[in-house]
C-alpha cells in the first residue's frame, strides 16, 4: 500500500521538488530533498484556549477585530468589495481586509471551489494563525450548488476545512454577508468558533479528504 | 698594477690565437681571457678608489702622439671599463652554450667587441675612436647573426647601413677636425686653445652628432630597435648595456671639443628620446623590442642628466651613476631573462612563473628600472628632481616624470602579465645553469648598488632600513611554512610598535595613525593563519607595505616620507596583484599610485625650491604655495581615491585575497588620509590661506561621498560594494579635513578610526564568507546567518557603525559632522554628505540581507563558519567598536586637547564634561546613550521572548506565497538588481563618467603611441632618411 | 530628580504616548470614514486590534533575526521617545534628552528601520525585501529636504538642542519656526509626508502588489509589537516636528492638540493624492522640497 | 683659379660622391645597389680625407729615393690623413664585405633582394 502511495506521489511531484544533487563550493555533492529540506514537516498542535473571563475578554477582542484574508475563490468575491463601501461599511464591525494570511483571522470561501483553488485555499488556511475562522459563502460551498456534479469543483466545503459560518444564497447579498459576520461574532464570543483546533484534532480525516481529490500536493502535509 | 694596455693585448691575442685551437677548450680560454680585463680594470678602479688620483696616461708603441695613440685611465675610465668587462665576462658565460654551437668565429667576434669597448673608453685619439667604433660595429653586426634567420639578417643589414652612414658623418667630421686643428688627440686639442672657427664647429658638430646617433636617439633609431628585437637577447644585452655605456662615455669625453654649449641640446635630445620612446613602448607587445624602447628611453634620461650637469653640480655623479648603473644592470638582466624564456610576446612571459627565481629577478630588474626604493635609481631620481626644482627647472622636472610615468605604464603592465596572465605553454621551461648565473650576479650587484647609493645619498643615512632588511630576510625565509612566517611578522610588528611607541607618544595624531596601521596590521595578519602551505611571496610584501606605512609615521623629512610612500605602494601593489582576477586592477592601482606619487614628488620638489633643508616643515614655507599644495593634495587624493581618481579602487580591493582586502581597504587608504592631514597641518592649519583649494577639496569630498556610496548601491559583488563604500567614506574624511576647524578635524579622525574599525571588520567578515562560498556575487548567497552566525554578528555591528546609527561609534562621526558643518558654514556640501549617509543604508542593507538573510541556497548547505582566525580579529574589532562607541572620550579627548593646545586649531574646540561632549551647538554622550539603548533593548527583548516563547520554528519555504509555494531558493531570493527603482530614479548619477574619461585617456595615449611608432616603417631606407633629417634638424636648431 | 523617579515618569510618559497614539489613529480613521460618508471603525478599534494580535495563540519564527526585528523596531520607537523632550519647561517630561540632541533623534529613527529590515529579510519573503528596498530608497530622498531643514533651523537658532530650539519659539505664534522660517518648515513638512508613509508615499507596503511589504511574514505578538511601535512612533515623530516648527508644547493638552493636527495633515494629504511609485517619489523629493530646503538655507545666510 | 686646383677638385668630387652615395642608399630598392651606393659613400669620404691632408707641391709621404730624408717633413704631404685613409679603406672593405654577406643570406632565405620586402621588423 505504502509503495503504491510513493509511486503515486512521484507521478505528481514537480521536477523542482524531486530529490537532486547540487555541487557545493568545494566541489562536494549535496543531496537535496526539497520537500523535507525546504518545508517544515512538523504537525500542528492544539492550542488550548484560556479559561474563564480571560478567554471571554480575548474572544470579545477577536470577535471585534476580524481581519479577513483578501482571497477571492469564486464568483462570490465580487460581493466582498461592496462590504467596505459607505453603503455597507463593514469596518464599523471591526472587519478589515488583510493582504497576508499570516495576519488574517478569517478566510472567506466565496462561492464554488475548483479543485485547484481548493489546494490554494487549504494552504492559505493552514498559514493563518490560531484562532482562525472560515466563512463559506453561497450554495456551492454547502452542497456544490449548480456545480454539484461538476468534475472539477468540490461539493461540501466542510469535508476539507472546518467551516464556522455558512451564508446561503446564490449569491448572498452583502447584507447577508454582514449577517454572516454577526453570526461569526456570536460564535466567537460564545467560544464555539474553535475551528482551528478542530482542524488540528481531525487533521487525518481532513487530510484524507483533501488528498482524495488533490493529487499533486507537492508539499508536506501541513503548510506552515 | 697591470698596465691596461694588456687588456687590449690579451683580448686581441686570444682572439687571434683561438684560431689555432680546435673547438674543444676555446670557451674556457675565452672565459679566462675575458676574466683578465675584469681583474685589471677592477684593480685599477679600487686603486683609484683608495685615494690615488693620478690619472694614468699610456701610449701605444712607446711613442708620443701624434705618432702613437694616447690612452688614458682615470677613475671614470676604470669604472666604465670595469662594468663593461664584467658585462663581457658574464655575457660570455651567458652565451657560452650558443657560442659553443657556433664555433670559434663568434667567440672571436665577442672578444673583439669587448676589446673595442675597452678602447673606446680609454682612447684619447679621435681617429682611433672611429676605428674602434667601427670594430665594435662590425663585431656586433657579426654577432647579431648568432641567431639565424631572415629577421636577424635584415636587422643586421639595416644596422650596418645605418652605422655606415653615421660613421661617414664621423669620418667627415674627423677629417675637417684635423684640417682645422691639426691634431687628432683630444688632450692636445684641449691644451692648444685654438681660435674658434666656423668650420671647426661644423666638424665637431658632425663628430658629436655621430656619437649621439650611435646612442640611438628617438626618432632616428629604427635600425637599433630592429636589432634589439631580432638579435639574440644575449647580444641585445651587450648592445644595450655595453655599447650604450661606451657611447655615453664617448659623448662625455668628446663634449669638451665643442666651443658651442651642447648641453642644452643634449638635454633636449635626451628629453625627446626619453619621452618619445617610453611613449611608444606603451603600444609595444614584443618583449625584446619593448626592452629596446626602454633601453633607448633610459639613455635619453642619461642624456638629460648629462645635459643638466651644470645645474646638478656636486650631485651629478650620484645622479648619473645611479641611473646609469640601474639601466646597465637591469637592462642586461632583462635581456638575459628574455633569452632564457624565449618568448616574444609580453603576454607569454607568464611562463616565468614556472621558475620562482626568474620571476623574482624579473620583478627585481623592472623595479630597478622604474626607480622604486630602495633601488639605486630612486636615489638618483630623487636627487635629480630635487636639484632641478632647486634650479627652478620645473618643465624639465615635469618632462622627466612624464617619461618615467610612460615607462612605468608598460613595465608594470608587463609585470602584471608575467604574474597573472594565463600560462598557456605546455612545455617545461628548460634552463641552463650557466644562463642563470649572470642575471643572479647582476641581481646581487643591484643590491650592492642600492646599498652604495643609499650610503652616498645625502639623506640615505636618515632612512630607517631595518624594515627593508627584514623584507630581504623574509625573502630568504620564504621556504618556511606560512604560519611560522606569519607569527614572525606579527611578533616583529608588535615589537616594532613597542619600540616605536616612545618616539611618537607625544604626538597624538601620529599615535592614532600608527595605531591604525600597526594594530590593524596585526589583526589582519591573524586571518593569514587560516592559509595552509607556504604562501610564497606574501609576507615580504606585507612587511613592505606596513614598513612603508609606519615609515610615513616616522618620516621627518621629505625624503623619508617619499621613500616610505613608495615602499608602501610597492608592497600593496604586490599584495593586490596576488588576487585571482587582479591583473587589470593591480595595473590600474599601480598606475594611479605612480601618477599620484609623481605628483607628490613634484609637490615636494616645488616646496624645496628656494630652500636648503628637506625637513617636512619646508612645505609650510614653500614659495609656490598654490602649485605645491594642489599637486600634493591631488597626489594624496589618488591614494584616498577621490571621485575621478577612484576607478582603480573597487577592482583592486575587491579582487584582492580575502585577508588582503581589509589591509588595503581598512588600513592602507588611511595612508592617503594621513598624507592629507600632514599636508593640511603644514599648510598652516586654521591659519591656512588656501581657502579656494580647501573649498574645492570640500566639494570634492562631498561629491566623492555621494558618488562612492551611490556606486556601492548598484554593485552585485560584495567586496566591490565594500570597496566603493570605502571611496565614499574617504570622501567624508577628505570633506571633514577640508574644514580646517577643530571639530572638523576631530570628525575626520573619528571617521578614520571608525572606517578602519568597521571596514576592516566588514572586509574580514565578508572575506571569510567569500572564502567559504567561493563567490563574490551576493545574489548567489543568501540565508547564511544559520551557517555563519558569528560572521553575521560582525557584519551587523559593522553596518550599524557604517550607517552611523546610535548607539555605535558611527553616530559619533555623524554628530561631529553636523557640528562641524554648521560651524564652518558649508551647508550644501554638508547636505550632500548626509544624503550620502542615507544612501549608505541601501548598500548596508543589501550587503547583510543578500548574504546572510533571505533564502539559503542549496549549494551552500554545508558551508561552515568562517575560520577561527578570521573570527578572532573580528571580535577584537567589535570590542574596539563597542569601546569606542561607549567611551569616545578616551581617544577624542586627547586628540581634541592636542588640536586645540597646539597652534593648529585653537578655536571652537569640543568640550568634554565627564563623558558628554558638547559644542556651541549640541551635546552627545556616547556612554549614556549606550546604556539607555542597551537597557531598553534588553527589556523589550525579554518582553517579546516571554510573549512568544512557544513560537514554532519553520523553514525557508514556509512563507506566504498567495496559496502557492516558492519555486526554488534561487528564484525566491530577491537580491539581484535590488535597487532597480533607485537606479531608475537617480541612477544617472552613477554613470561611469570617470571610467569613461580615463579609458579615453588610455585609448588616446595608446593611439598616439601606436600612430607615432608607425614612423618605424620597417624599411631600412626610411631609417637612413630619419637619421639624415634628424641631423639636419639638430643642425638647424643649433646654428 | 533621582534616576528612579525619572524612570517612573518616563514610563508614565510612554504609557500616555502609547495611548494617545492608539486613540489618535482611531480618531483619525473615524474622521476619514466620516469624510467618505461611512460610520467607520470604533475609536477604540486600534486597542481591540492590538489586544487581538497579542492574543493570537500560535506563533511562527523564521530565525533569530526574525525574532529580533520587532524588538529593534520597538526599541527604535521607544528610543526616539526616550531621547525626546516631550513637554517644554517641565523637568518631569524631558525623558533622557540630556544624552543627545536633534541629531541623535534623527539618526536613531534608523535604528528601528534597520532592525525591521533585517527581521523581514530573515523571513525570506521576497516581497518583504522589495518593500524594504523601496522604503530605504525613498528614505534617502526624504532625508535631503529634511537635512536641509534641520541645518536651516540649526543655523537659525544656533543650536542643535531640541530644548533650546523650543525655548527660542516661546512667546506666541509669531515666534514659531513656522512663521520665522517658513521655507524650512515647508521643506520639512513635505519630508514628513514621506516619513509617515501615507499615500502618496506608501508604495512601501502597497497591498496587492507586494502584499504588505516588510511585515508580510509578521503576525500575532510580533505584529502587536510593530503596532505598538507604530502608535508610539507616530506621536513621537509628530512631537519632533511640533518641537522644531510649531513652538513645542508646555503641557500635555497642547501636545495632544498639536500632534493631532500634524498627524492629521499627513493623512489629509494622503486622502487627496494617489500613490507614487518609488522612481516617481524620489525625483519629486528632489524637486519642490529640495528647492524649499535650499531656499531656507540661502535666505538665512543672506 | 683656386677652384681648379687638385685638392679642391677632389674635395668637390668627394662631396658630389657623398651626395650620390647617400642618394643611392636612400633611393635604390635593390640591396646590392644600396651596397654599391654605400661603397660610393665610403669612397667619397676617403677622397675627402685625402683632399684635406693634401699640401700642394709636395710628394707622397713615402720615404724613398725621391725624398730627401733629412728634409722629409717639408717635402712630403701630411702623412696622417693618408694613414687614416688606409685604415678607413680597410674598415670600409670590412663593412662592405659584411653587408654583402647579409645580402647573400637574405637572398638565400627569401630569394629577393628588394629592401621593401623585408619589413617584418617594424613599429
Amino acid at each position: 500500500m505504502s509503495d503504491k502511495k510513493d509511486i503515486h506521489e512521484d507521478k505528481f511531484l514537480a521536477p523542482e521538488n524531486r530529490k537532486h544533487v547540487v555541487i557545493g563550493p568545494d566541489g562536494e555533492e549535496i543531496h537535496v530533498d526539497p520537500l523535507n529540506d525546504y518545508f517544515c514537516t512538523d504537525m500542528p498542535k492544539v492550542e488550548k484556549p484560556y479559561k474563564g473571563v480571560m478567554e471571554k475578554f480575548l474572544n470579545w477582542a477577536r470577535a471585534e477585530s476580524l481581519w479577513v484574508l483578501a482571497f477571492g475563490t469564486g464568483c462570490g468575491s465580487i460581493e466582498l468589495p461592496p462590504l467596505f463601501s459607505p453603503r455597507f461599511d463593514a469596518y464599523r464591525f471591526g472587519v478589515a481586509m488583510r493582504p497576508t494570511p499570516r495576519q488574517s483571522g478569517v478566510l472567506i470561501i466565496s462561492g464554488y471551489l475548483a479543485v485547484k483553488t481548493l489546494k490554494r485555499a487549504i494552504r492559505s488556511y493552514e498559514q493563518m494563525q490560531n484562532p482562525k475562522y472560515v466563512i463559506a459563502l453561497g450554495s456551492c460551498t454547502i452542497n456544490g450548488g449548480m456545480y454539484w456534479d461538476s468534475y472539477n469543483t468540490i461539493n461540501r466545503l466542510d469535508h476539507y476545512l472546518p467551516v464556522d459560518v455558512y451564508i446561503a444564497g446564490c449569491m448572498p447579498r452583502p447584507e447577508a454577508v454582514l449577517a454572516g459576520f454577526m453570526k461569526l461574532k456570536e460564535r466567537i464570543k460564545k467560544g464555539d468558533a474553535e475551528g482551528a483546533n478542530e482542524y488540528v484534532e481531525k487533521l487525518d480525516w481532513y487530510k484524507a479528504n483533501q488528498k482524495k481529490i488533490i493529487k499533486d500536493w507537492n508539499m508536506p502535509d501541513y503548510n506552515w | 698594477m697591470v698596465n691596461p694596455i694588456y687588456i687590449v693585448a690579451v683580448l686581441l691575442g686570444t682572439a687571434f690565437l683561438l684560431g689555432l685551437f680546435r673547438k674543444k677548450g676555446t670557451g674556457i680560454i675565452a672565459l679566462v681571457a675575458l676574466a683578465f680585463p675584469v681583474f685589471v680594470s677592477a684593480s685599477w678602479f679600487f686603486h683609484f678608489l683608495s685615494g690615488n688620483t693620478e690619472v694614468l696616461n699610456f701610449f701605444t708603441a712607446g711613442a708620443k702622439p701624434p705618432f702613437s695613440i694616447n690612452l688614458q685611465l682615470g677613475i671614470e675610465e676604470a669604472l666604465f671599463t670595469m662594468v663593461i668587462n664584467v658585462l663581457g665576462f658574464l655575457g660570455y658565460t651567458y652565451l657560452y652554450r650558443d657560442f659553443k654551437e657556433q664555433g670559434i668565429k663568434s667567440t672571436v667576434l665577442f672578444l673583439i667587441l669587448i676589446m673595442g669597448l675597452n678602447v673606446l673608453i680609454m682612447s684619447r685619439d679621435i681617429f682611433n675612436l672611429f676605428v674602434f667604433l667601427e670594430i665594435v660595429s662590425i663585431a656586433i653586426a657579426g654577432l647579431i647573426y648568432l641567431k639565424r634567420g631572415a629577421d636577424t639578417a635584415i636587422a643586421g643589414f639595416k644596422y650596418l647601413i645605418a652605422l655606415g652612414v653615421i660613421s661617414t658623418f664621423l669620418l667627415i667630421g674627423i677629417a675637417f677636425f684635423y684640417l682645422f686643428s691639426g691634431t687628432l688627440n683630444i688632450d692636445d686639442f684641449l691644451n692648444s686653445n685654438l681660435p674658434a672657427v666656423k668650420g671647426m664647429s661644423m666638424a665637431v658638430f658632425l663628430i658629436l652628432m655621430a656619437i649621439l646617433l650611435e646612442l640611438k636617439p628617438f626618432p632616428a633609431n629604427g635600425w637599433a630597435l630592429d636589432v634589439y628585437q631580432a638579435a639574440h637577447p644575449g647580444i641585445s644585452a651587450m648592445i644595450s648595456s655595453g655599447t650604450a655605456t661606451a657611447s655615453i662615455f664617448l659623448l662625455y669625453k668628446l663634449l669638451p671639443l665643442s666651443s658651442i654649449d651642447w648641453l642644452p641640446y643634449i638635454s633636449i635630445i635626451g628629453a625627446i628620446t626619453f619621452i618619445g620612446s617610453n611613449l611608444l613602448g606603451i603600444a609595444q607587445k614584443d618583449s625584446n623590442r619593448l626592452l629596446g624602447y626602454s633601453s633607448v628611453g633610459q639613455i635619453g634620461l642619461m642624456l638629460i642628466i648629462i645635459g643638466m650637469a651644470p645645474q646638478l653640480g656636486e650631485h651629478f655623479n650620484l645622479i648619473f651613476l645611479t641611473v646609469f648603473i640601474s639601466h646597465f644592470l637591469a637592462k642586461a638582466g632583462l635581456f638575459w631573462i628574455s633569452g632564457i624564456i624565449k618568448k616574444d610576446n609580453i603576454r607569454q612571459w607568464s611562463v616565468l612563473r614556472k621558475n620562482k627565481l626568474l620571476l623574482f629577478m624579473f620583478g627585481f630588474f623592472l623595479l630597478t628600472l622604474l626607480g622604486f626604493p630602495p633601488f639605486p635609481s630612486f636615489y638618483g631620481k630623487w636627487q635629480l628632481i630635487m636639484e632641478l626644482a632647486h634650479g627652478s627647472q620645473f618643465i624639465w622636472l615635469a618632462l622627466i616624470l612624464a617619461g618615467s610615468f610612460f615607462e612605468g605604464m608598460y613595465l608594470i603592465r608587463w609585470f602584471g602579465f608575467a604574474m597573472k596572465e594565463k600560462d598557456e605553454s605546455e612545455e617545461k621551461l628548460t634552463i641552463h645553469w650557466e644562463k642563470m648565473i649572470p642575471p643572479v650576479i647582476f641581481t646581487v650587484f643591484v643590491m650592492g648598488a642600492s646599498y652604495f647609493a643609499n650610503n652616498s645619498s645625502d639623506y640615505g643615512h636618515t632612512l630607517n632600513l631595518i624594515p627593508i632588511y627584514f623584507v630581504i630576510a623574509l625573502f630568504l625565509l620564504d621556504f618556511l611554512p606560512a604560519f611560522v612566517k606569519n607569527s614572525l611578522v606579527i611578533a616583529s610588528m608588535i615589537i616594532y610598535s613597542i619600540l616605536l611607541y616612545p618616539d611618537i607618544s607625544d604626538d597624538t595624531l601620529r599615535l592614532v595613525f600608527a595605531g591604525i596601521f600597526m594594530i590593524g596590521g596585526v589583526l589582519t595578519l591573524f586571518a593569514g593563519y587560516s592559509v595552509k602551505g607556504k604562501r610564497e611571496g606574501f609576507f615580504p610584501f606585507v612587511v613592505m607595505m606596513y614598513a612603508g606605512l609606519i615609515g610615513l609615521i616616522e618620516a621627518e623629512n621629505l625624503f623619508q616620507f617619499f621613500f616610505a610612500w613608495e615602499i608602501m605602494t610597492l608592497g600593496s601593489y604586490f599584495l593586490i596583484l596576488r588576487g585571482k582576477k587582479s591583473i587589470k586592477h593591480a595595473f590600474n592601482y599601480m598606475l594611479f599610485s605612480l601618477g599620484g606619487a609623481y605628483l607628490i614628488f613634484i609637490g615636494f620638489a616645488l616646496s624645496y625650491f628656494g630652500q636648503d633643508s628637506l625637513d617636512l616643515s619646508i612645505i609650510s614655507a614653500t614659495t609656490l604655495p598654490g602649485w605645491t599644495y594642489t599637486l600634493l593634495a591631488i597626489g594624496f587624493l589618488t591614494k584616498t581615491a577621490a571621485i575621478g581618481l577612484h576607478i582603480w579602487l573597487p577592482g583592486a580591493h575587491a579582487e584582492a585575497e580575502s585577508d588582503v582586502s581589509p589591509m588595503v581597504s581598512g588600513i592602507l587608504l588611511k595612508a592617503g588620509a594621513f598624507g592629507l592631514i600632514l599636508l593640511f597641518l603644514l599648510m598652516g592649519a586654521e591659519q591656512s590661506e588656501q581657502h579656494s583649494l580647501l573649498y574645492i577639496l570640500g566639494w570634492l569630498g562631498a561629491i566623492t561621498a555621494v558618488g562612492g556610496n551611490l556606486l556601492a548601491v548598484f554593485q552585485e559583488d560584495a567586496k566591490r560594494l565594500l570597496a566603493y563604500s570605502s571611496v565614499g567614506n574617504l570622501g567624508y574624511i577628505l570633506f571633514a579635513l577640508a574644514f580646517m576647524t577643530n571639530v572638523g578635524w576631530l570628525t575626520a579622525i573619528t571617521y578614520s578610526i571608525n572606517h578602519f574599525l568597521f571596514k576592516t571588520l566588514l572586509f574580514l567578515a565578508i572575506g571569510g564568507v567569500v572564502m567559504r562560498v567561493k563567490t563574490h556575487n551576493m545574489y548567489e548567497m543568501g540565508g547564511l546567518i544559520k551557517k555563519m552566525p558569528w560572521s553575521f554578528i560582525a557584519v551587523l555591528i559593522g553596518i550599524i557603525t557604517l550607517a552611523g546609527i546610535p548607539p555605535l561609534a558611527g553616530y559619533g562621526g555623524k554628530w561631529l559632522f553636523y557640528n562641524a558643518v554648521l560651524t564652518k558654514g558649508w551647508y550644501f556640501q554638508g547636505a550632500l554628505i548626509f544624503f550620502s549617509g542615507t544612501i549608505a543604508f541601501l548598500y548596508a542593507f543589501k550587503l547583510i540581507y543578500s548574504v546572510f538573510l533571505g533564502q539559503p541556497k542549496d549549494k551552500f548547505r554545508n558551508v561552515k563558519e568562517a575560520p577561527i582566525w578570521y573570527l578572532i580579529p573580528q571580535f577584537i574589532l567589535m570590542i574596539g567598536i563597542m569601546v569606542f562607541s561607549a567611551r569616545p572620550d578616551l581617544i577624542l579627548k586627547p586628540i581634541g586637547t592636542m588640536l586645540s593646545q597646539s597652534n593648529y586649531f585653537p578655536t571652537d574646540p569640543l568640550n568634554w564634561e565627564d563623558v558628554t561632549a558638547t559644542t556651541n551647538l549640541g551635546y552627545w554622550s556616547g556612554y549614556k546613550i549606550m546604556i539607555v539603548i542597551g537597557v531598553m533593548f534588553v527589556v523589550l527583548l525579554g518582553w517579546l521572548m516571554i510573549m512568544s516563547r512557544k513560537a514554532q520554528k519553520i523553514k525557508q519555504f514556509n512563507i506566504v506565497y498567495a496559496g502557492e509555494r516558492p519555486f526554488t531558493p534561487g528564484t525566491t531570493h530577491f537580491s539581484h538588481n535590488m535597487f532597480s527603482n533607485y537606479y531608475k530614479a537617480i541612477g544617472f548619477l552613477s554613470w561611469p563618467v570617470a571610467t569613461g574619461f580615463w579609458n579615453g585617456v588610455n585609448l588616446f595615449t595608446h593611439n598616439v603611441a601606436d600612430n607615432i611608432r608607425r614612423i618605424y616603417s620597417g624599411n631600412g631606407q626610411t631609417y637612413i632618411v630619419h637619421i639624415m633629417i634628424y641631423t639636419i634638424v639638430i643642425y638647424l636648431l643649433m646654428f | 530628580m533621582s534616576l528612579f523617579t525619572r524612570i517612573l515618569f518616563v514610563l508614565l510618559g510612554l504609557f500616555i504616548t502609547l495611548n494617545w497614539g492608539l486613540i489618535m489613529s482611531g480618531i483619525i480613521r473615524k474622521i476619514i470614514a466620516r469624510l467618505s460618508m461611512r460610520r467607520g471603525i470604533k475609536v477604540v478599534q486600534p486597542y481591540i486590534n492590538l489586544i487581538k494580535n497579542f492574543s493570537i495563540r500560535s506563533q511562527l519564527t523564521h530565525g533569530v533575526m526574525f525574532y529580533l526585528g520587532p524588538v529593534f523596531r520597538l526599541s527604535g520607537g521607544v528610543g526616539v521617545f526616550l531621547f525626546m523632550p516631550m513637554i517644554y519647561g517641565s523637568i518631569y517630561w524631558t525623558n533622557f534628552s540630556f544624552t543627545g540632541d536633534l541629531i541623535l533623534i534623527s539618526y536613531f529613527l534608523f535604528f528601528g528601520m534597520l532592525g525591521m529590515a533585517l527581521g523581514a529579510g530573515e523571513g525570506g519573503h521576497p516581497y518583504s525585501a522589495i518593500g524594504i528596498g523601496r522604503g530605504l530608497a525613498q528614505f534617502t530622498a526624504i532625508e535631503v529636504p529634511m537635512t536641509l531643514a534641520i541645518i536651516s533651523i540649526a543655523i537659525q537658532y544656533n543650536s542643535l538642542s531640541i530644548t533650546e530650539i523650543v525655548a527660542a519659539q516661546q512667546g506666541g505664534i509669531m515666534n514659531w519656526t513656522m512663521v520665522t522660517n517658513p521655507f524650512a518648515t515647508i521643506a520639512a513638512m513635505l519630508a514628513f509626508l514621506g516619513m509617515m508613509g501615507h499615500s502618496p508615499f506608501n508604495v512601501v507596503m502597497a497591498p496587492q502588489e507586494n502584499p504588505i511589504g516588510p511585515p508580510t511574514e509578521y503576525h500575532g505578538t510580533f505584529l502587536g509589537v510593530l503596532q505598538t511601535n507604530r502608535a508610539i512612533l507616530h506621536v513621537v515623530e509628530a512631537v519632533l516636528f511640533m518641537n522644531l516648527f510649531f513652538g513645542g508644547a508646555t503641557n500635555w493638552g497642547i501636545l495632544i492638540l498639536k500632534t493631532f493636527l500634524i498627524y492629521f495633515y499627513t493623512v489629509f494629504v494622503g486622502m487627496v493624492f494617489p500613490r507614487f511609485r518609488v522612481d516617481q517619489s524620489i525625483p519629486w523629493f528632489f524637486k519642490i522640497p529640495l528647492v524649499f530646503g535650499i531656499l531656507a538655507i540661502v535666505l538665512l545666510i543672506i | 683659379m683656386k677652384l681648379f686646383e687638385i685638392e679642391y677638385i677632389s674635395l668637390i668630387a668627394g662631396f658630389i660622391l657623398l651626395i650620390v652615395g647617400l642618394w643611392g642608399i636612400i633611393s635604390q630598392r635593390n640591396i646590392i645597389k644600396m651596397i654599391i651606393s654605400f661603397s660610393i659613400l665610403d669612397t667619397s669620404v676617403h677622397l675627402l680625407l685625402v683632399a684635406v691632408g693634401y699640401i700642394r707641391n709636395r710628394t707622397a709621404p713615402i720615404i724613398d729615393s725621391s725624398v730627401n730624408k733629412l728634409n722629409a717633413a717639408n717635402e712630403i704631404t701630411d702623412p696622417l690623413p693618408q694613414a687614416l685613409v688606409l685604415t678607413a679603406i680597410v674598415i670600409g672593405v670590412g663593412i662592405t664585405a659584411l653587408l654583402l654577406t647579409y645580402a647573400l643570406k637574405l637572398f638565400r632565405q627569401n630569394s629577393s633582394l628588394e629592401i621593401n620586402q623585408y619589413k617584418s621588423l617594424k613599429w
